[in-house]
Order: structure tokens, then C-alpha cells, then sequence
């Protein structure tokens, strides 16, 4: 194994114990055992222990398990993509832009579609923030205009033209059946469609949203949980800056 | 036991305070109705079924006589005159409109007497049906025991109604006594219910009267072999409640989530179109037996569980008020409130032993809807786990009526069938462990618990002494609830409000007044 | 997929849903938490999300995560070894063993080795037995000895062959290492070498014992969580009676 | 707050019989000497190591003098003897033995005051190097404040004290303020202490005096960088206590588990051999500072909760007088308490409520040590964290000393690193979310938590009495503790007991008998 290739650890170095829960549509006896045990080694664990077993009714049975993975991962071979921006607190935000850009910038935000979560957007948008980090509309380098829950794409884009924004930021938190993926790409298509993608920047965000992934959809940024208003503010001067 | 010491004048000031609030909308209620109630009306005379694009027929005959403007004397009327003038079923009646071979409003009137001779049998056995089914519920649970309190209820979300029956089956005989079939995403913005069994969703599974009637044969089923009566629930609030209401009484649901202002807070629905809406689809719960629930729980979803404790006794009281209005009984009054608070908080124990005190002791007799943790669940299961225990235990340790289990996966997905055996687990034990020890304990003098009780009551009196002096509208279009401006004139389905006629005739509520015994306070 | 095969429920019928947690040797950050979705995706998961990341300090980080496998297994292939005797209640075998041995049975009963948990042996064994089923004792049909904790296994073959046993009862508790497999595997060949092995029954039991793998190990049964004496003493009685 | 109201006649009935037990054990402690005690004297004076097959150094020299019928006179003197006649330090004494060199009782017996010019030195050297540990401990909690309470205690059992201390650094960096090494599986059954640094271990790690450096070295290191001081601890009980004990107080372990009759009735060590033992043992704890703990969880873990409660009291009531007659302070008595009882239970919680706060009552300056559920912990990792929730709010709620967190995995496996962790989060939780909630509740009159309590300390009393009369070995002999069965003369290592000659001498314990003012009560 080489030196840079990491194992699960239990609580010796690479032994590779992980823990395990899930349900079959099995009885919850020794048959209905077996074959979960049967399960995990033929998904490949070297060793498996189901060490919980409760009844679900109406034929589904819970297995409770610690099983044994061979598999390692190549640390060093690990790529990821992250915002690389430098993050800075509002005051120093709004002097960047003033110094950099001279204007304010304008954003436009809306949780999209049938998605009416808008605690995510509102951290990031609203005034009073999300903790003890201010929302863009305090900033003096933002024009914040926040459309709020269940906004139809195409209103978005229409509001974002309008407002000539320099960015768009969506929110997606329902991801039920991929949902939010569905609604991400409906939104960057029309944009394309509408000429809209290179006039300003589209950043995503939501608790399953991550830069990789926004990256894949077409976007400039992804944000997911924990993320604040300092990030994605930074982000967007930094990157307008960049852009002149 | 755990007894409060509430501030007797803050109690009284809080009911005067909330019956101002309300009473001021009987020239809403008495001289107003709207299309929902209308297809509601229908839907009871019975017509029911869906075009081959999904439009109700309930919906197109409103439409029709909305667009031939004879929808203010109330679609009854016409209806029936229709019936009478070409001896047909309400149905076919329907169906005659929709096929276009009909124009309701291009047949003379009949004598108001030969139409009522028309109308009053339909009322008569439909609201027989209602009696029938509020009369099973309780014949069942004379056979079977009342329900446990708290009661367990959970919660299945899989947008298709048939695996929602599997896994509704297999939590009711893990111990679950009350079922909710989550609605798919904002149906409360859809201004028509869908017809049919269901399938897809998202976040849930469409709230229509043939999935109503799927899961009620199925728990029906389970009752009978746990020898449990296995209540179930689903969700009124929206565009379509008093449709929703209606379908819920004809099928036997045991609860409905029906909150007064939910609709306009956080769906943008028009202030009018649902205070009129939830005042007669409130009048078909409290006729059909049907528990209420009201969604107090969403304002902590956005605002802070300690800073806005009040606003959730403040909208309790206006709930309360608002249903006794139509004419729902204190034991039918399942009022919300959730276990919200930050776990990062020193105390949050303490502080929401406060808050649930403070519900239970208001409204002694409201079997209080508990919603567990929700905005602070994380992905972290085994925290989230402990979270919900806490509100178990404190379920148990308050006596909350209705315990609306969390799920460790809260922040993840909707639930997997293990997710909810496991939230199962969790109450059965927390509920076993503390089952009496409130009877060895009470609340030291002057206690903190106390002390927050009656700061959080002063703050919704307060509050709603404002308000009451404003008139709820106004307050409303200030944003004063959950920090959301509503207009009195905006939201979607104002233009579905219409003044009635003088010889507008609503034959239901008529007769559910008379019943309810609500022509006294007109 | 074969209409035999079944794979996990999480809420559709072989949605292939799983729960599973592990820590690996990366920090708590956008790269470790990308580590641990590759290592999924490396181990065959078709998809998987990393809900919960908690920093153990020290090197290491917790995920918690959902995945989707397409594994499934086949439910009429599966095989498994289970006590096939019925369970009578005390009264039953004990008349049973007066009708077909007429004579009682002497079990010889232990904790083996380093293992120092006698409850589990006691629970089968002792007077008052376990979960309101009396334990061996108290059967007219049995002269149970119960040697306790931590006896040597050439102690345990010596008593039994002292008082020709019909049967022994063993326990392992502790599995670290897997200790019990060779404490087991001790016994059952020293039994061998002392031509003892076909004289008795050899029986064991233990929290992580199977009948599968005790009949692996050359036991004649095993016993696992949650069994109880009448299962057991059912089990001597008819064995020996089909033995004559 | 949540005060019991316990019969004060019955509280001190309860420490009278204790007394009476122990109290007539002068005969043993004034007039016998162990092996490991004369191993013990040994390892102070400076003697270490081990040949190669093992066996240490300490046990070479003490067999030698028992095969040569010295040992009678304590190991003190033969050895100081040969240093002064043959101008060797302790340790090369040791060497010549071990290599067959040198037979100590072949060489004439100096002069009394001549032998004690040796010893004296050494003591007063060793002796000042554990007062130091002591000082040292003391200052770092000054400096960086004192433990938190209940302190989060967690073990680390991997049986490589390398992984070890990669688990027990990561522990304290997250919250835990004790670190326990659980020892390899019954090493209290090794009449000798392994030697060096060790990596193999069943079910946990060897106490070795290198492998305590190792830890004690990690954790100073943690503690410097945490800005908290992190303790330490093992266990002594079995065939080596005052060994064990010695080792912790020259390595500055910070507590000590050090049950008085865990060896006799969950080890079969012989009574005798035990209990003088622990009066060295624990004479070594006292003059260190070191905090000792209890093991009346193991009653529990054979017993059932409810019904052997008062076995718990009665052992903890034994315990602290054999502590008081070794010098040990209350404020460094950690009893023992578990929460085993049954999850399935009503009110198990309830019940315990009641047991947790007889003991804070009952011993209110001990930092009593509180044990998680272990025997109805099951493979279900998701209902043993509710159980270790259950415990850690108990703990909090009644102010027990130390919190031995239990683990989700308890039924499964000796902790793996996220176990552990997720058992902190666990506590750290509880124990914020109910910080002061006790301030908020006080028992209810009459109520069932104090009469249960007193039931318990009422069934101990009567017990404790009868044993008083009996005598505590012959209470043994007749199976009154733990249900088993302990004969004086039976039980492993009575062989190592003997009777002291009138000119034997123990420099140590006399020294320490000085300092702790131990002189007064023979
Ligand atoms: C509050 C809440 C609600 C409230 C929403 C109120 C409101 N105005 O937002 C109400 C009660 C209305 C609600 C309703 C529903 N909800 Co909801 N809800 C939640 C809950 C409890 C918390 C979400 C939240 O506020 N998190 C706090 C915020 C601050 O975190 P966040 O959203 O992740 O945002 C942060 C980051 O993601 C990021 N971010 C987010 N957006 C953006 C955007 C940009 C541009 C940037 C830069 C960053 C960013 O920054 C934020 C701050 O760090 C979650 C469960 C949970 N604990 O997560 C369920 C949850 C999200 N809801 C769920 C569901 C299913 C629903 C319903 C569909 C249920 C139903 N059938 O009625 C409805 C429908 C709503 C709809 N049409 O979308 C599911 C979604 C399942 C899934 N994965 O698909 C969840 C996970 C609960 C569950 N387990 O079932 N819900
Ligand atoms: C009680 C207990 C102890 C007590 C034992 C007291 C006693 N006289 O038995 C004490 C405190 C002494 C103890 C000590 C130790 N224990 Co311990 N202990 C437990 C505990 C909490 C419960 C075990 C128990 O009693 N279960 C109840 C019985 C009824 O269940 P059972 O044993 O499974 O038996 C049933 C079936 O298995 C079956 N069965 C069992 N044996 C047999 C035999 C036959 C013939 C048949 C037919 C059936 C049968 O029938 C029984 C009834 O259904 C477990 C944790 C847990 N919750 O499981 C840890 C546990 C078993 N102990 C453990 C450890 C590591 C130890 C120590 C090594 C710790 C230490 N380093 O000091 C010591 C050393 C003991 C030793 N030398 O073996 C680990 C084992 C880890 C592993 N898998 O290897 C556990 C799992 C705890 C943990 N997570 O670390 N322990
Ligand atoms: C009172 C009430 N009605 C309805 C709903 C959900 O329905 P919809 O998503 O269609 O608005 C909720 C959800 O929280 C609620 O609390
Ligand atoms: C007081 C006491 N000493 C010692 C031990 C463990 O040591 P051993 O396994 O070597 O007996 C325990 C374990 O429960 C204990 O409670």
C-alpha cells in the first residue's frame, strides 16, 4: 500500500472499519442475517459484522453492521476545486470595491422554481445576516435585490437584465429526486439561450451545493453549508475585479 | 408536577386581546365567499373527477359561472337549477358544463323552494356521510383505547402513495398512532386539487381525495390487526382548504393541519382569501370531529426560537380564537409549537421546558402539536438523534398531546423507512423512562422556568394588544408576523373573492351553523 | 435484476440506499471531504454524499455519508446453517429426556480461556436463568456444572471427561483480534488430540457466535445473542436422543 | 435544586456499620506484609528492569527472600544490607541477585541505625520525587483553572499504547479532561507487572510504569497546548495494587482505580491478600494526591439495578472507610455509581434519578464516579447513544464528579477514535443544554424519587448491620457481596501473605503513616 494511500480507521492505523445501517425488504431472522452479511462482502468488504438486527414490519428488516474495506484512496492523487478567492470581512469588502471597481455592484438572488427555502438566501442577502456576519444589503459596495421564494427562472433572468446585475445567486435546497440539479441547469440554458451566461456571474448555492459541483453545471461558484456572506462577497468583487 | 404560575391578568388580557383580533372580521366572513368554497360546495353535492388535463370538474363549473358572473349567489344555486331543469345528477351536471353542451347561467331560475327541494337531500346525506365517518372514529377508538398522549406521530414523504402506504403500514405497527402524508412541495400555491392516486412528488405526495382514501383503507386495515386505531393526517392550508377540509370529512382523516394565517405568511396567499377560506373549512372539521393543527412551528423556522417564543403564543391565541369562531371545541385545538432552540445555547433544555410549559398551561385542554427540531438538525445523525430525544423527553416530561417525531436524517432527505422506526425507538423509550417523573418534581420558587414563562406571555400580550388595536390586516401589511410584509390587497387568490348576493346560498354551512350552534354570535 | 434479487431500502423499493460513517486520516476540510466521496465511489458506490464531516483532531476526520450501491443479492441462493431442533419449555424436555434417555444428561459449562464473562454461560446455566426461563440447573434432566470464569481449556476437558459429560458448554464474550476463534479452535482440537471430541457434544455461545460458524469451528452447535437454556437443553435432549 | 431529604438515622446508622466493618482489620494491616507490598518497598528504593523472559527485577529479589525465609523481616532491610556491605546501589543489588551472584540473607545483618542510614536516604529522595508529582499537578491546575464537573472522562483500550495515545491526544483536544488507559483483559490476575513499553494487548493495553510515561508525556503536552490540564489514570486493582499504585505516584498518574474488594469478588484474589493490599495501595494514593475510584459498577453489571441497589451504597459506604483508615480524603474518593438499569423499564429513568442522587447526598464531597449504561447496551448503536444521553443528563442534573462517557458501541467493540468522539459531542451537549436546570426544579413532597432513595439506603443499612455482626470475611465466605462465594483462606495469592517478624520494617509506609498522620488511630 503506498505511503500516501489512506484506509477508514477504526482505531488502529488502515484497518479499514467503517459502520454501516440500512434496510432489506428480508424477515429478521438468521436467513434475513445472512444475507446482509452476504450483501457487504459481495460489495466487496473483507469482513462484515452485523451487530444490530431490528424488525421494520411488513417484511423490511434494519441491519445495524461494522465491516472491513481493502480499498484505499491515493491522497495525494485527490483534486478538488474551491472558491480561491481570500475571504475579507465587509469593511474590507466594500473598500476593495470601492478602490477596485469605483461602483457598486449589483446582485439579484431568488431561490428558484418550486424551491421555497429561503433561509439559505436570506443569510447570505439579507441585512441582518446569518451568524453574526452581515447580510449584502449592508454592504455599501452592493445593490442587494433579494426576489425571495419560488422564483420562475425566466423572472429571475428578466429581473437580472433589467438591474444589468453583475451577478445572480440562486438557492436550491430541496434536492429530492435531483430536483435542484434539474432547476440549476434549466436556469444556466436559459441564460445561454438569452445571452445573459458572460454578462454577469452565476453562483449557486444550498446544503448539497459545492463549488465542484456548480463548476459542473456551468456556474462561477458553488457554496454550500456554512457558508456566509463574507464569502460570496469577496468572491464577487475579487472576480469582477479580476474580470476589469 | 410541574405546575406554572402564569399571571392571571396577562392570561385574560391575551383572550380579550385575540377575541378582538378575530371578531372583527364577521363582515368578511358573513357577507363573503370564494371559489375554493364554491368547489367545496360542489364537491359535496357531489361532483368530483378531473378533465383529461387534470382541470377538476369542480373547478370548471366554478370557472364557468365565474366567467358568466353568476358565481355570487354560489354555485349551489345553479347547480341545482340546472338539476331540476334537465333532471340530472349534480355529476352530470358537471359533466354537461365541461362537455360545453351546457351553460348553467342561461337557464331560468326556479323557485327558491323547488331548488332547496333539490338541494336539501344532497346536504342532508352528505353531511349524513360526515356524521357516519366522525361516529366510526369514535366507535373505534371506544373499541381500541384512546389514543396514547403524547400520541406518536410520523411523518411519510415519498411522493408516491402506494410506498407511502408500505412504510405508513409498517410505522403504525411499530407503535406510530398518528400517520401524515407529508404534501408535495407548495400544492397550498396550486388553486385546484389534483384528481387521482399519485405517484410522483417532491417532497412529499399531492394531497387528493383518492390517495386520502388509499392510506385510510390501509391504516384501517392496521388498526384492526394492531387492535390500535391508527389515526391519519394531511394538510388544508393553501388555496384549496376548505376543498381539502371537505375531502378530509368525507374520507375520514382524523386531523388536519389547518392554520389560519399560514397561507398568508408563508405561501404569499391574498390575507382575504384565507381568512375566508379557513373560516368554513374550520366549520367542516369541527362538524366532521376532525382535529385541527396549526403551523406556529414556521415562524421558528426563520426567526429565533428565544427572541420571537412570542410570536408562537401570539399566533396560538389567534388560532384558538379564530376556531372557536368556527366552532371548533378546545379539545380539538391540536395549537403548534416546536422545540426550535439553538443546541449550542447553554440551557436550551431549560428554556424550552419554559416554552412548552407555557403552551401546555395556556391551553390545558389543546392537544398541543409538538414539532421537534428542525432548523438545527445537521447532517450529523447521531447528533440530530439526540436532539430529537430531548424533545421526547420533554414531550413526555410536559405533557404534550401530539408528538410530531423528528428524524435523525432531518437535514438530509425526507425519511427512509429505517429513519423513522428509529424515531420510533427514540420515543417509545424517552416516553418510557420519564413516564411519572413529573409527579416527583415541581418548579423551585421563583424558578428561571417560571420567570421566562410569564416574560414570553407578557411580550405575546404585548404584542397582540398592538395588533388588536391596528386590526390584524394592517398589522399584517406592516409585517409585524414573521417579519413579512402581507398586503391587505396582494398575494395570490384575491381575485377569487367575491361579495355575495343577497340571495347567495351556501347550503352546508348553512346547515353546519345550525348544527355547530353558530348563528348565536352573528 | 432477478425478481430474487433484492438490494437496501431507503424509501423505494431497491433504491440500493445506505447509511454509513467512517474516519480516515484526512483534515476536515473541502479536500478530506472530497477523500471520502472518492473512497466511496472507489469502493463501488454508484453515489454517494457526505452529510456530516466532524474534525477528530489530531489528523482525523469523521464522515457521515449516504450512499447508493447496485449490489444485490440474490434471497433464494441464500444458505444458512440454523439450529434445526424444535424448542421445548423446561417441563417438555425434561419429560422428554426421562421418555427417550431415562437418565439425566451432564453438561459441563465454562468461560474458556482468558474470557471473563460469565454472564452470558450463567444466563444458560445457573438456577435462575435468564429473561424468566430458568437456566440448567434447575432441569430434573440435567446435572449442569458450571465451572465459571477464565477456566483453562485442558481444565474444562479434564472435568468433563472426570464426570463424562454429555455435553460442553462453552462462552467467549471478548472477540478483539478475533481471540474467541482461537480459544475455540484450542479447545476443539486439544479435544481432538484427547480422542474427547466424539465422546460429547461441544457446544458454544457467545454474543458474536453463530451456529454457522460454530459448525465452521467443528462445534456441534452455536448460540448467539439473545438465546436462551431452553433452546440449548432442547437441543442436547433430542441430539442425544437421535444419537441413542 | 434537587435536595433529598434522607433519615439522618439511618445516614449515620450507615457509616457506624462501616466503621464496625472495617475497623476490625488492624490486626491484618498492623502484622502482615505481601509480596507485592515488599515489591512495592523495592520499586521506591530505586530497584527496575526485568530479565529477559520477563520477569521483573522486584519479583526476582522478593522470591529470593521468601526462598531464603527472609522476607519476614521486609525486603527493605536485606537489600539496604547488602548495599552497605557490599558499596552497591539498590539497583546493582538487584542485578547480582538476579544473575545468582549474591544470596541476601547469606550476609550478617548490620546494625539497626547503620541499615537505616541507607534506607532513610532513599526514602526521603523518593518520597520528595512524589510530592513533587503531586505539586506539579496541583500548579497546572492553577494555572489553567481546575477540572470541569463532571469531568468528561474517556477510555482508550487499543492495546498499543502508541495508538493510544494518538486516540487519547485527539480526545482531550475535543473535551476530555481524564484519560483512562483500560488495562489488557485480567491483568489483575498477574502477580507481577509487566515491563516496558507494550503494543499487544486483549481488550486493552498493560499498565506498565514505561507505558504510563508515554501517556503521562503526551498528555502534559496536550495540556500546555489546550491550556487545560489533562489527568490521568489506570487501575491498581488486583495482585500487584500497591505496586500499581507506586508506579502512578512516581509517574504522576492524577487518579487510580483502587477498589478495595474488586479483587476478591470479581477476580477470586484471596481476601486477605486484598485487602492489605489497598491499605498500602491506598496509603500510596493519599500521600500522592492521587484520586482513587471505585468499582460498584461491577455489581451491576452480574446484579440487577433495582433490586441490588443498596449493594452499590453498601460498597461505597466500605470503601470510603477503608479509605479514610488509608488517609485518603473524601474530596479524593471517587465512588462508584452506574446507570445500569433496564431501558425497558418504566420510569428507568425515575428510578435512577433517585440512585444518583443517594450517592451525591450520601457522599456529597466525593467526585463521585458515574458509569454509563454497559449491560443493556446492545449492537443498536443508535439506541445506546440515547442510553449515554440519558446518563450524561443524569450526570449533569444531580452534579456527579466524574462522567465515564459510555459509547455507542459499547456491545460491540473497545472504542474506535469516532466512538469516542461521538461520546464527548454526546456530553458536551447534555451537559449544556441542562447546565442549570436543576436550579429550576426541586422534588415534589413525598414524592416517589425521595422514598425510593431512602428505601435503598434503609435495605444498605440492614445489610451493612448484619455484616458488621458477621464480620466482613465471613459475610464473604457466605456470598453476601456480588452473590459469590470468597472463603478467607481461598482465592488466588494468599500464598504471598505473611506475618511480619517484630523487627520488620516498611520505611515507606512508615514515612507516609508520618506525613498523613496515620499514628493517632493504632
Ligand atoms: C426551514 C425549513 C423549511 C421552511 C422554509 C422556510 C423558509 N422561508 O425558508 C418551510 C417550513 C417552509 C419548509 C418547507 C418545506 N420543506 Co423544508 N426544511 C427546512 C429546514 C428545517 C431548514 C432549512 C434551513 O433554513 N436551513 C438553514 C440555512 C441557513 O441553511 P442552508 O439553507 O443550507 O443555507 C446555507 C448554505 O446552504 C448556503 N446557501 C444556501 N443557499 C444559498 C444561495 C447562495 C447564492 C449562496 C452563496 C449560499 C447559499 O448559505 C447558507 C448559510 O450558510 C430543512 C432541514 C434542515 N435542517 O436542513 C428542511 C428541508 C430542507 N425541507 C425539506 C422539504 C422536503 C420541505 C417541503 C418540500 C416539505 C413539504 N412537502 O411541505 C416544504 C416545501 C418547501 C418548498 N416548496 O421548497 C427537506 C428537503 C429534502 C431534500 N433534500 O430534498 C428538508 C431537508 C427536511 C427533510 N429532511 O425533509 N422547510
Ligand atoms: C458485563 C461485562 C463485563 C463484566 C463481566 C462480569 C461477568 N461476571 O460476566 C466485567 C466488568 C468483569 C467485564 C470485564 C471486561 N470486559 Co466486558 N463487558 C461486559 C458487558 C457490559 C456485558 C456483557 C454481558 O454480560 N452481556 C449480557 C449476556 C447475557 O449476554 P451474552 O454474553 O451475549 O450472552 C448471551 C448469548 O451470547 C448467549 N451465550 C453467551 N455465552 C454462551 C455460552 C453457551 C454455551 C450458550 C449456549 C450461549 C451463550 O446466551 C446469553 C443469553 O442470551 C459487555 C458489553 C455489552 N453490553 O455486551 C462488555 C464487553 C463484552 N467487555 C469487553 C471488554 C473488553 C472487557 C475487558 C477485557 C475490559 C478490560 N480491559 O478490563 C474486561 C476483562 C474481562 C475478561 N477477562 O474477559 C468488551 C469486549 C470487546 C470485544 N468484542 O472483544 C465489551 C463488548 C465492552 C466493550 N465494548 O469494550 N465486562
Ligand atoms: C400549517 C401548514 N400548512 C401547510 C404546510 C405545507 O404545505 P405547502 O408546502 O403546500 O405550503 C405546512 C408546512 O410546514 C404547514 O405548516
Ligand atoms: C475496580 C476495578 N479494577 C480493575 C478492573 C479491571 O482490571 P482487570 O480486568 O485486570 O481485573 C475493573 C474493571 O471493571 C474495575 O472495576
Amino acid at each position: 500500500m503506498g505511503k500516501n494511500v489512506i484506509r477508514p480507521y477504526g482505531d488502529t492505523l488502515n484497518d479499514g472499519k467503517m459502520q454501516l445501517s440500512f434496510s432489506l425488504p428480508v424477515s429478521a431472522d438468521a436467513l434475513g442475517k445472512e444475507a446482509a452479511r452476504l450483501l457487504l462482502l459481495q460489495m466487496g468488504y473483507d469482513a462484515a459484522e452485523i451487530t444490530g438486527m431490528r424488525d421494520l414490519r411488513e417484511g423490511f428488516t434494519h441491519f445495524i453492521a461494522y465491516a472491513v474495506t481493502s480499498c484505499g484512496i491515493d491522497k495525494s492523487k485527490i483534486k478538488v476545486k474551491v472558491v480561491e478567492t481570500e475571504v475579507m470581512d465587509m469593511e474590507a469588502t466594500d473598500a476593495y470595491i470601492q478602490q477596485h471597481l469605483g461602483r457598486k455592484l449589483t446582485v439579484v438572488g431568488a431561490c428558484i422554481e418550486s424551491d421555497a427555502h429561503t433561509v439559505g438566501i436570506d443569510a447570505i442577502m439579507n441585512m441582518k445576516g446569518y451568524n453574526h456576519r452581515y447580510g449584502l444589503e449592508r454592504y455599501h459596495g452592493f445593490n442587494a435585490i433579494n426576489m425571495g421564494a419560488q422564483v420562475p427562472s425566466e423572472e429571475l433572468l428578466a429581473k437580472a437584465r433589467a438591474e444589468n446585475a453583475d451577478a445572480i445567486l440562486v438557492s436550491q435546497v430541496v434536492t429530492q429526486k435531483n430536483i435542484h440539479i434539474q432547476n440549476l441547469t434549466k436556469l444556466i440554458e436559459l441564460a445561454e439561450a438569452e445571452g445573459l451566461r458572460h454578462k454577469m456571474l452565476f453562483i449557486c448555492g444550498g446544503p448539497r451545493i459545492s463549488h465542484e459541483l456548480a463548476i459542473e453545471l456551468g456556474y462561477d461558484a458553488g457554496f454550500g453549508t456554512g457558508s456566509y456572506a463574507t464569502d460570496v462577497a469577496s468572491f464577487i468583487a475579487i472576480t469582477m475585479a479580476k474580470k476589469g | 408536577m410541574l405546575n406554572l404560575d402564569l399571571d392571571q391578568q396577562l392570561v385574560q388580557r391575551s383572550r380579550i386581546a385575540a377575541q378582538q383580533i378575530t371578531g372583527a372580521f364577521s363582515w368578511l366572513f358573513d357577507a363573503y365567499s370564494s371559489v375554493s368554497i364554491e368547489r367545496t360546495v360542489l364537491r359535496f353535492m357531489g361532483i368530483d373527477g378531473a378533465l383529461k388535463g387534470g382541470e377538476p370538474l369542480p373547478n370548471v363549473v366554478v370557472d364557468h359561472l365565474v366567467a358568466k358572473q353568476g358565481i355570487s349567489k354560489g354555485a349551489a344555486i345553479w347547480v341545482a337549477n340546472a338539476m331540476l331543469a334537465k333532471g340530472l345528477s349534480a355529476q352530470q351536471v358537471a359533466d354537461e358544463v365541461a362537455a360545453g353542451t351546457l351553460v348553467l347561467t342561461d337557464l331560468p331560475l326556479a323557485k327558491a323552494d323547488a331548488i332547496f327541494a333539490v338541494i336539501n337531500p344532497l346536504t342532508t346525506k352528505m353531511l349524513k356521510h360526515i356524521s357516519g365517518q366522525k361516529a366510526k372514529r369514535e366507535e373505534s377508538f371506544k373499541l381500541f383505547g384512546p389514543r396514547r398522549s403524547p400520541a406518536i406521530y410520523v411523518i411519510v414523504a415519498t411522493g408516491n402513495i402506494y410506498e407511502d402506504v408500505t412504510q405508513a403500514r409498517a410505522a403504525a405497527r411499530e407503535g406510530a398512532d398518528i400517520i401524515a402524508v407529508i404534501r408535495s412541495t407548495a400544492q397550498s400555491l396550486l388553486d385546484y386539487v389534483p384528481f387521482g392516486a399519485t405517484t410522483e412528488g417532491f417532497g412529499g405526495t399531492f394531497a387528493t381525495q383518492e390517495n386520502f382514501r388509499i392510506m385510510r383503507a390501509a391504516l384501517d386495515e392496521v388498526s384492526e390487526e394492531e387492535k390500535r386505531y391508527i389515526s391519519l393526517t394531511n394538510y388544508a392550508s393553501g388555496l384549496c382548504m376548505p376543498e381539502i377540509a371537505a375531502m378530509g370529512a368525507i374520507e375520514r382523516l382524523d386531523l388536519m393541519l389547518n392554520d389560519a394565517m399560514y397561507g398568508i405568511l408563508f405561501r404569499d396567499i391574498n390575507p382575504k382569501r384565507t381568512l375566508l377560506d379557513q373560516y368554513f373549512a374550520r366549520m367542516i372539521n369541527a362538524y366532521a370531529g376532525i382535529e385541527i393543527q396549526t403551523g406556529e412551528d414556521n415562524y421558528l423556522t426563520t426567526s429565533d426560537a428565544i427572541d420571537k417564543a412570542y410570536t408562537v403564543t401570539a399566533s396560538q391565541l389567534i388560532n384558538e380564537s379564530f376556531a372557536l369562531i368556527s366552532g371548533i371545541k378546545p379539545d380539538k385545538m391540536g395549537l403548534g409549537h416546536a422545540y426550535e432552540i439553538d443546541p449550542e445555547l447553554e440551557n436550551s433544555f431549560t428554556y424550552e421546558l419554559a416554552h412548552a410549559l407555557l403552551t401546555k398551561t395556556l391551553f390545558p385542554d389543546a392537544p398541543v402539536k409538538y414539532m421537534p427540531p428542525t432548523k438545527f438538525a445537521s447532517g450529523n445523525i447521531f447528533k440530530t438523534h439526540l436532539m430529537d430525544a430531548m424533545f421526547n423527553f420533554m414531550g413526555q416530561l410536559t405533557h404534550q398531546g401530539v408528538q410530531l417525531l423528528g428524524m435523525m436524517t432531518e437535514a438530509i432527505h425526507t425519511p427512509h423507512l429505517a429513519d423513522r422506526s428509529l424515531a420510533i425507538e427514540n420515543a417509545q423509550y424517552m416516553f418510557k423512562a420519564v413516564k411519572n417523573l413529573d409527579e416527583s418534581l415541581c418548579l423551585a420558587p421563583n424558578s428561571f422556568v417560571n420567570r421566562r414563562a410569564n416574560e414570553v406571555l407578557q411580550q405575546a400580550v404585548e404584542f397582540l394588544e398592538t395588533v388588536a388595536k391596528d386590526g390584524l390586516l394592517n398589522a399584517m401589511a406592516k409585517g409585524e408576523f414573521a417579519e413579512i410584509k402581507r398586503p391587505e390587497n396582494s398575494g395570490k387568490g384575491l381575485d377569487g373573492v367575491f361579495m355575495c348576493d343577497k340571495d347567495y346560498y351556501n347550503p352546508f354551512m348553512e346547515a353546519m351553523k345550525q348544527e355547530l350552534g353558530l348563528w348565536a354570535r352573528m
